[in-house]
């Protein structure tokens, strides 16, 4: 094989692995999507939220310290070492609980019966409030995350890729980040655990039967309201195990929160309530994105990155604007 | 400006003599992903004559309303309006051909007052270009005080002078019904299409509203086609009545003639599908 | 309590649909109007210039731009920024390749530049709704700035990769650049809003306004009477991105006076600006205003609080500010989805039947 | 005054005269503007004019001539009103009927009239004249307003206002002249026609036609018209009956005598809300419209927030002690005055606005006694409303107060070129400019309502109070005596009562009898609400009735009417004695009162002649049986024993009121 056909493969699985991180935020969205039909803004920041709390939660840091110290003149900063790695996850995951329950005890109970641009809207302001709260409670520096999970290169696959290039020719080996690995298969795993949930639990069902028709769940008497909580919960975990992979592979900042608009594109690509779509959009996004950072970017200056996911989607959109595995809509009157 | 000006002005004219032949449905099918809505549908409404379209639930009646205003395009067949002939037409072309509408399910809209909304149903007939309207004072303005004059004189014949400036949102059914007739009218209509004026209405407004038809249709000789469930008024307003079911044409002459058919008896009767 | 609307009726048309059509508002309008044309100019100084009067009418221009599109025609953009970029860029070209051309002419055109970009990416509004066309919207944010930021030709290939704004005048008098005093640029900015606030006021009243209400409210019964969307929409996006692209002009022209795409024209300034156009009221020129006065006003009055008033640090305040803005807009969807022209209005109502409750 | 008439400076006698002064004094002024279509269409006296002149002549084309009488029907528009103009300008006679007469009465009027053609507002009423016009052979034509659902009927003798204009227009296009012989005509009048027939709305028999004369019309007009100041600038919503004479006397006759603008509201439901936008300075409105008013007033601020409950509360107690002080100009500390500016700024102004009552300068209340707390209240507020006297066979005007000499219980003094005179038996009779010719077609009580030296006699008993001021009291038929001979009137004692909220109604005895005793009947309403409040329960309205507590209200009540009337010399002989409070609700399903709601005395002297036998034998309780009739027709017993209760009488003293106040 010749090195660039190489190189034109490790772009593609490259893009596969960030694909799959894009994935991960989409689903997200479309958990809530389907069962309450609001399309979550605020799911980049929760993600950001779940790795601030993490990090601060690993390594002892006195939430709001900042503030305690301006206000009391103290100066703290942490309570001790911290605590394990597995304590930590678990205490997130408690709080990302607790936020589902308080969003939809403060925000989508008042919101119940507005239209969705209006529950938009409150999810980019409650994305604006956890972002400032966020960093208000742990502070906005760039912070390191380490769970464990293996870093850097894999040697093993850059000596078998060597090995496939033809002879004769400059090639080294491809580079995959073992973290992005990792990364895949817990979404993978991830994927599969829900589709099972959904499919075998009952409350998976009931999710089901909500996000089909609303009246008729609520009618056979399933509680919207706690639906809404399991579900903000379930997106709540989903965006901790994104977290966790963006804030290990980039350090846990700001600009995690946008990789929510980044999921946008694969969201219309898949469709808003369809998982595989979610799966196979943030996939196809991520390889394209690369292909055209390849291949595209040195002809125009690079950074195409930014923009070209929401040009294929625009394109996209205006030959099929129900998405991939969407229903013609017939439209009635 | 004070002299009483003859509602009748309102009326569009054209060349055709009152009992020709104003609109020709020739057929028409028309289908949804293999679901037939329509199946080979002829019939014709003459200018001047209150056509009923009525029908079991799920007979293709609203559908052949959406297919005469070209919001639905028929696979097969042709629709013949003043003598022009066509398949295909997007409905606002529609609407500046004369063609008005009301609907099944109250289609105002919500944020605007009962005036906006009437208003808006002179879209066809305003001309005023965008920068003509950025400035106002002006044409725009002639344009708009002419225009509102005559929507006054409709707000006055549907006695809704009282809710003049308020958003039709906080109306109650009934008025928001009678504020959709009024948007329709409002495009000085040569064909009126009425999509069950009086579901959901007591018996009063039921009342009221078949006032509003007959009147215009004698006043202003507006053409009017109307499904409605309500036997009983269908049979006291219309001249003549076709009957679909499933998507079919099973019926077609005066209210007498019909209500003697046996396979209307039979559609309304026997089987019932809903 | 404050009206007095006793015999104060209408014998024409003309004066029922005037804007203030009660006697007492109109006067209030006219006397604050005056107020702002003739006394402030005297008074104002370089901090309430920068900081606090010239943001405040930059924002309220774009706001209104964006509310004629989200507000009245229902279309959501997250595409704002990138819109104020190429208002802002189109002005920097202007200014620097046509050094004669009036300033004024100049934030006109760049509004003309903005309003056919504004076109082309309304296109897809044909097509798709909802959020799929806000998602179409950040393609155009995202493309547009970077765009600008890798094409030298638009930053004339500074080094920087800055745009300049060079002096300009009018009627002799420095409006852009450095040495511009406060007052011109002051009253160049209140002119221009005021010139199309009230333009604003006039399409929305009028037929167009009506066909962009009648597509927001109900797409398919608006076609069905008569209403082309595309025309409708199209216009609605012309319309909206011309206002944004003068805002932009303004904006770095007058306001900031340099700029960068990435920091100045960020998807952060698309977000604002929605805001501003939620808080203040969908669909509502006076919205417009009260929201870009809310959220300009409300940064510098924490700021003056928490950093001058109590010492803490800047990042701190911020975060502070952040957390308030994404609560209150969480609020006002809650408490009043109308934004705050819809209390001024229920207010005012209050205020018409007093001392009667209903 | 007018010096570029075009009857070159002679004062005008008729009313077309004053249109011709009008259109040319105040050629651009607003004559009249109706709300219709959304707007107020105005029109200026002169267009007023053209649009007469072409109705006129209209007329004249379709026959109609001097004498001819032609009916108006319909509510408050300005082509009714023009027809009147058009009319009396070819010396014809309108006739104006109420619109929401039955068919049988309005044939009847339009019968006894002789009237040959009608002009009416819209469908209903040709249809309503078309239902019995076989029985009116006179009447040859009808002429309609608004088309609506007109198109398809008969034409024949069937006409639209427009078409009848254009006939006009038309005329006047033919033949050059037209226009000015129409007005020549108009100028050549001495006023000494018939300028119009004013039906009176018959409460008791058949309505009478009260005919006037123009110019004695036009003269009272003008008296009054000066005695108020009225002026072109002045404005008027013309919102009660257009048949009745004060509708027609204020609006039409002083309307064109001063050349105000009288504006027509869009339908009689939208009054309150015209009135609003209008905004006039001359108001006029019987006593129970002030009522209804009141009583809207106050359920609305029911709902009103606690802060601005108080505030409100707090600012009409100012205005009840301060307020009529200031509006008459009479010294108030400078606190008060304070807290009543404070007060106008919070409540009156903003109070009178939402009322429409802001611009008023003048307000008239009349037709019957309006209660004394009512009357202040409006006062209060800064509203000049004051009480006129008035009859159709005066063309209004007997008598009125003056500004600032204001007295709840009185109507005021003679206006000018009035003369009043009391006769032995109490009957208020006058002399007025515009009095009356005569009842049409029916010289018998013609003759009877005119004395012999050529008084009106009004049928009301009245006397002159301390300052001259009249108070009328009763019908004269009513009034009586009592046995020692003191002036005994019923309505006036039953009035006073009245004026309490907890009284609903009362009936008072006396004549020919020791002394006046009353029956009460308390209301439910206001008096449930105050046992409500002070836990009393009760479980009908008999029960209630007999309560020890409500007696002990009543009592208070009644012995306050006492000392009111010890204050009046006349009445103060006619104390109550004895009342009691009947145990059921006089209703009219059961004959006491008529389908208005006005007391059936006679029958219920009969029906209860055993309780008012107790009140004068002195016992203490008397047991009755009553038959009642139930909403659905059945009939049913109600048996109570009713207490009697003695009342102290106080000494005719003036001295003895303000002591006791």
């Amino acid at each position: 094989m010749s090195p660039d056909f190489l190189n034109f493969i490790e772009t593609v699985l490259n893009g596969l692995m960030t694909g799959v991180m894009y994935s991960l935020v989409a689903l997200g969205f479309v958990l809530i999507f389907k069962a309450s039909g609001i399309f979550n803004f605020a799911q980049g920041v929760m993600a950001l939220f779940a790795a601030l709390t993490l990090v601060g939660l690993q390594t002892g840091q006195v939430p709001f310290a900042h503030l305690i110290n301006a206000v009391l003149g103290t100066d703290v900063h942490n309570w001790g070492p911290g605590l394990p790695t597995v304590l930590a996850i678990l205490l997130t995951m408690a709080v990302m609980i607790l936020l589902a329950y308080i969003v939809e005890k403060v925000v989508l109970k008042h919101l119940v019966n507005q239209e969705p641009i209006i529950l938009f809207m409150a999810t980019i302001g409650l994305a604006y409030f956890l972002e400032g709260f966020g960093d208000l409670m742990w502070g906005a520096d760039v912070k390191a995350l380490n769970v464990g999970l293996p870093t850097g290169g894999s040697f093993w696959w850059e000596d078998v890729t060597r090995g496939w290039a033809s002879e004769g020719s400059e090639y080294f080996g491809m580079y995959i980040d073992t973290l992005d690995v990792s990364a895949a298969i817990i979404a993978l795993i991830l994927v599969i655990a829900l589709t099972v949930f959904s499919q075998y639990t009952a409350t998976g069902r009931a999710l089901r039967a909500v996000a089909d028709d609303h009246q008729a769940a609520l009618s056979v008497g399933i509680s919207l309201r706690g639906i809404w909580v399991i579900v903000w919960s379930i997106s709540g975990f989903v965006a901790l195990v994104a977290g966790i992979m963006w804030g290990a592979k980039s350090g846990v900042q700001f600009s995690l929160s946008l990789i929510a608009l980044k999921a946008l594109p694969v969201l219309i690509l898949g469709g808003f309530t369809s998982i595989p779509g979610a799966i196979v959009g943030g996939l196809i996004i991520g390889v394209g994105e690369k292909l055209a950072e390849a291949y595209v970017g040195p002809l125009v200056g690079g950074a195409v990155e930014n923009w070209f996911a929401y040009m294929v989607a625009l394109a996209f959109l205006l030959f099929r604007p129900q998405g991939l595995y969407g229903e013609k809509i017939i439209e009635r009157i | 400006m004070n002299q009483h000006i003859d509602p009748g002005s309102l009326r569009a004219d054209d060349g055709i003599e009152r009992g020709g032949m104003l609109l020709h449905v020739d057929n028409i099918s028309l289908s949804f992903g293999g679901v037939k809505a329509i199946a080979d549908i002829s019939f014709d409404i003459k200018k001047g004559e209150i056509r009923a379209i009525i029908g079991p639930n799920g007979a293709g009646k609203t559908s052949m309303l959406n297919v005469i205003n070209g919001f639905y395009h028929p696979q097969e067949g042709t629709i013949t309006f003043r003598g022009e002939k066509r398949r295909h037409m997007r409905p606002h072309r529609a609407a500046s051909q004369g063609i008005a509408r009301t609907f099944q399910n109250i289609a105002l809209f919500k944020g605007m007052s009962t005036l906006d909304n009437i208003m808006t149903g002179r879209m066809t007939l305003m001309r005023s270009n965008i920068l003509a309207q950025a400035l106002w004072f002006g044409p725009a303005q002639k344009e708009e005080l002419a225009h509102r004059e005559t929507v006054e004189k409709i707000i006055d014949f549907l006695e809704i002078e009282h809710i003049r400036k308020t958003p039709v949102g906080r109306l109650p059914y009934g008025l928001q019904k009678r504020v959709e007739l009024g948007r329709a009218l409002a495009a000085d209509p040569a064909l009126l299409l009425l999509d069950e004026p009086m579901a959901g209405m007591n018996l009063e407004e039921k009342e009221d509203m078949s006032r509003f038809v007959l009147d215009v249709n004698q006043q202003f000789g507006t053409t009017i086609a109307l499904i409605e469930h309500d036997m009983g008024v269908v049979m006291d307003l219309s001249d003549r009545v076709v009957v679909l079911d499933y998507g079919r044409k099973i019926g077609d002459g005066s209210p007498d003639e019909v209500r003697n058919n046996q396979d209307v008896i039979d559609a309304y009767l026997g089987v019932s599908h809903d | 309590m404050l009206y007095r609307e006793t015999g104060d009726f209408k014998s024409n048309y003309a004066a029922d649909q005037q804007t203030f059509p009660i006697k007492s508002e109109r006067y209030l309008f006219w006397a604050a109007m005056a107020f702002a044309f003739l006394v402030v100019p005297f008074f104002i100084n370089d901090y309430w210039e920068k900081s606090v009067i010239v943001p405040l009418l930059v924002w309220a221009m774009a706001a209104l731009g964006l509310n004629i599109l989200t507000g009245y025609c229902g279309q959501v953009s997250l595409g704002t920024g990138g819109f104020m970029a190429v208002g802002a860029y189109a002005c920097y070209k202007l200014m620097t390749g046509f050094p004669d051309l009036n300033i004024f002419f100049v934030v006109i055109l760049s509004g003309g530049v903005t309003a056919l970009v504004g076109m082309l990416f309304g296109l897809p509004s044909l097509r798709i709704k909802g959020f799929y066309l806000a998602v179409a919207t950040l393609a155009a944010q995202f493309f547009l700035v970077w765009l600008f930021n890798k094409v030298p030709w638009f930053y004339n290939y500074s080094a920087s990769g800055q745009i300049t704004a060079p002096e300009r005048t009018i009627f002799g008098i420095a409006v852009t650049g450095a040495t511009a005093p406060p007052w011109a640029t002051y009253l160049f900015c209140l002119a221009m809003v005021f010139i199309f606030a009230w333009i604003a006021r006039n399409l929305t009243r009028g037929q167009l306004g009506r066909s962009w209400m009648a597509i927001r409210d109900m797409d398919i019964a608006a076609e069905i009477i008569g209403v082309q969307p595309m025309k409708a929409k199209i216009s609605a996006f012309a319309v909206s991105s011309f206002y944004i692209g003068a805002a932009g002009a303004l904006y770095f022209s007058v306001w900031l006076g340099a700029a960068e795409p990435t920091e100045a024209f960020g998807i952060d300034k698309s977000f604002l600006v929605l805001f501003m156009v939620i808080i203040g009221g969908l669909g509502s020129i006076l919205g417009s205003f009260l929201g870009a006065a809310f959220l300009t006003l409300m940064p510098v009055l924490l700021k003056n609080v928490m950093v001058g008033g109590l010492g803490w640090p800047t990042d701190l305040a911020a975060h502070i500010e952040i957390m308030l803005v994404g609560g209150l807009i969480v609020f006002f969807l809650i408490v009043e989805p109308h934004g705050l022209a819809q209390l001024w209005r229920l207010a005012k109502e209050k205020l018409r039947l007093w001392p009667f409750p209903y | 005054m007018p010096s570029t008439g075009s009857n070159a400076g002679r004062e005008p006698v008729t009313f077309p005269q004053y249109l011709l002064l009008n259109a040319s004094r105040f050629a651009d002024r607003t004559a009249t503007r109706h709300k219709d279509l959304g707007i107020w269409q105005s029109w200026t006296w002169k267009q007023q004019l053209e649009e007469i002149r072409a109705f006129s002549i209209g007329l004249q084309e379709m026959g109609v001539g001097q004498g001819d009488k032609i009916a108006i029907v319909g509510t408050n528009r300005p082509r009714l009103y023009w027809t009147f103009c058009a009319v009396q300008a070819l010396k014809a006679i309108p006739v104006p009927v109420y619109a929401d007469a039955v068919a049988e009465e309005m044939a009847y009027v339009l019968n006894h009239a002789g009237v040959c053609l009608a002009v009416v507002q819209d469908q209903e009423q040709v249809d309503k004249i078309l239902s019995f016009s076989d029985e009116i052979p006179a009447l040859k034509n009808i002429i309609y307003d608004e088309p609506r659902g007109l198109r398809d009927y008969d034409h024949t003798h069937l006409r639209e206002y427009s078409e009848v204009q254009e006939k006009g227009r038309e005329a006047m296009a033919s033949d050059a002249g037209r226009g000015q012989a129409w007005e020549d005509a108009i100028n050549a009048s001495d006023g000494e026609e018939v300028s119009v027939f004013l039906y009176t709305s018959g409460t008791t028999g058949r309505s009478k036609g009260v005919v006037l004369k123009a110019h004695t019309s036009v003269k009272a007009a003008c008296d009054t018209a000066g005695f108020d100041h009225l002026t072109e600038n002045d404005n008027v919503l013309a919102y009660l009956p257009l048949a009745w004479a004060g509708d027609h006397y204020l609006n039409y006759a002083q309307g064109y005598v001063s050349a105000l603008c009288m504006g027509c509201p869009e339908s009689p439901e939208t009054v309150a809300h015209d009135l609003r936008e209008i905004g006039p300075t001359f108001y006029f409105a019987p006593p129970r419209v002030f009522e209804q008013l009141l009583t809207s007033v106050m359920i609305r601020m029911e709902d009103a927030g606690s802060i601005k409950k108080r505030i409100f509360h707090h600012y009409l107690e100012v205005a009840k002690i301060y307020g009529e002080a200031i509006l008459e100009g009479r010294p108030v500390p400078f606190g008060a005055r304070l807290s009543y500016w404070l007060g106008d700024k919070l409540v009156y102004g903003p109070l009178k606005n939402t009322l429409g009552f802001t611009n008023i300068r003048t307000a008239y209340t009349a037709g019957e006694a309006i209660g004394p707390d009512l009357f202040s209240f409006f006062r209060a507020l800064g509203i000049n409303l004051k009480q006129l006297y008035g009859q159709t066979e005066a063309f209004l005007y007997v008598t009125a107060q003056k500004d600032g000499e204001i007295h709840a219980d009185t109507v005021g003094k003679a206006v000018p070129d009035v003369e009043i005179r009391i006769a032995d038996d109490g009957e208020v009779l006058f002399k007025s400019p515009g009095m009356f010719v005569e009842y049409y077609a029916d010289e018998e009580k013609t003759r009877e309502t005119f004395t012999e030296d050529g008084f009106i006699k009004t049928g009301d008993a009245g006397i002159f109070d301390s300052h001259g001021d009249l108070k009328i009291i009763d019908r004269a038929k009513d009034v009586g005596k009592l046995l020692d001979g003191s002036l005994f009137a019923p309505k006036y004692i039953e009035n006073k009562l009245k004026f309490f909220p907890n009284i609903k109604e009362a009936v008072a005895f006396g004549d020919k009898r020791k002394f006046c005793t009353v029956l009460l009947n308390i209301d439910l309403a206001a008096v449930g609400n105050w046992a409500e409040r002070n836990n009393i329960s009760y479980a009908s309205y008999q029960e209630l009735a007999g309560l020890p507590q409500v007696y002990g209200m009543m009592r208070e009540h009644v012995d306050q009417v006492n000392r009111d009337l010890s204050g009046e010399e006349l009445m103060a002989g006619s104390q109550i004695n004895r009342f009691l409070v009947l145990h059921k609700e006089l209703d009219a399903d059961d004959g006491e009162l008529t389908r208005t709601l006005k007391v059936r005395r006679s029958f219920i002297e009969d029906r209860y002649a055993s309780l008012i036998e107790a009140l004068y034998d002195g016992s203490t309780e008397k047991h009755v049986s009553t038959e009642v009739t139930y909403e659905d027709g059945r009939k049913g017993n109600i048996s109570a024993t009713v207490q009697i209760m003695d009342m102290t009488t106080h000494p005719s003293v003036g001295a003895t009121q303000e002591a006791a106040e």
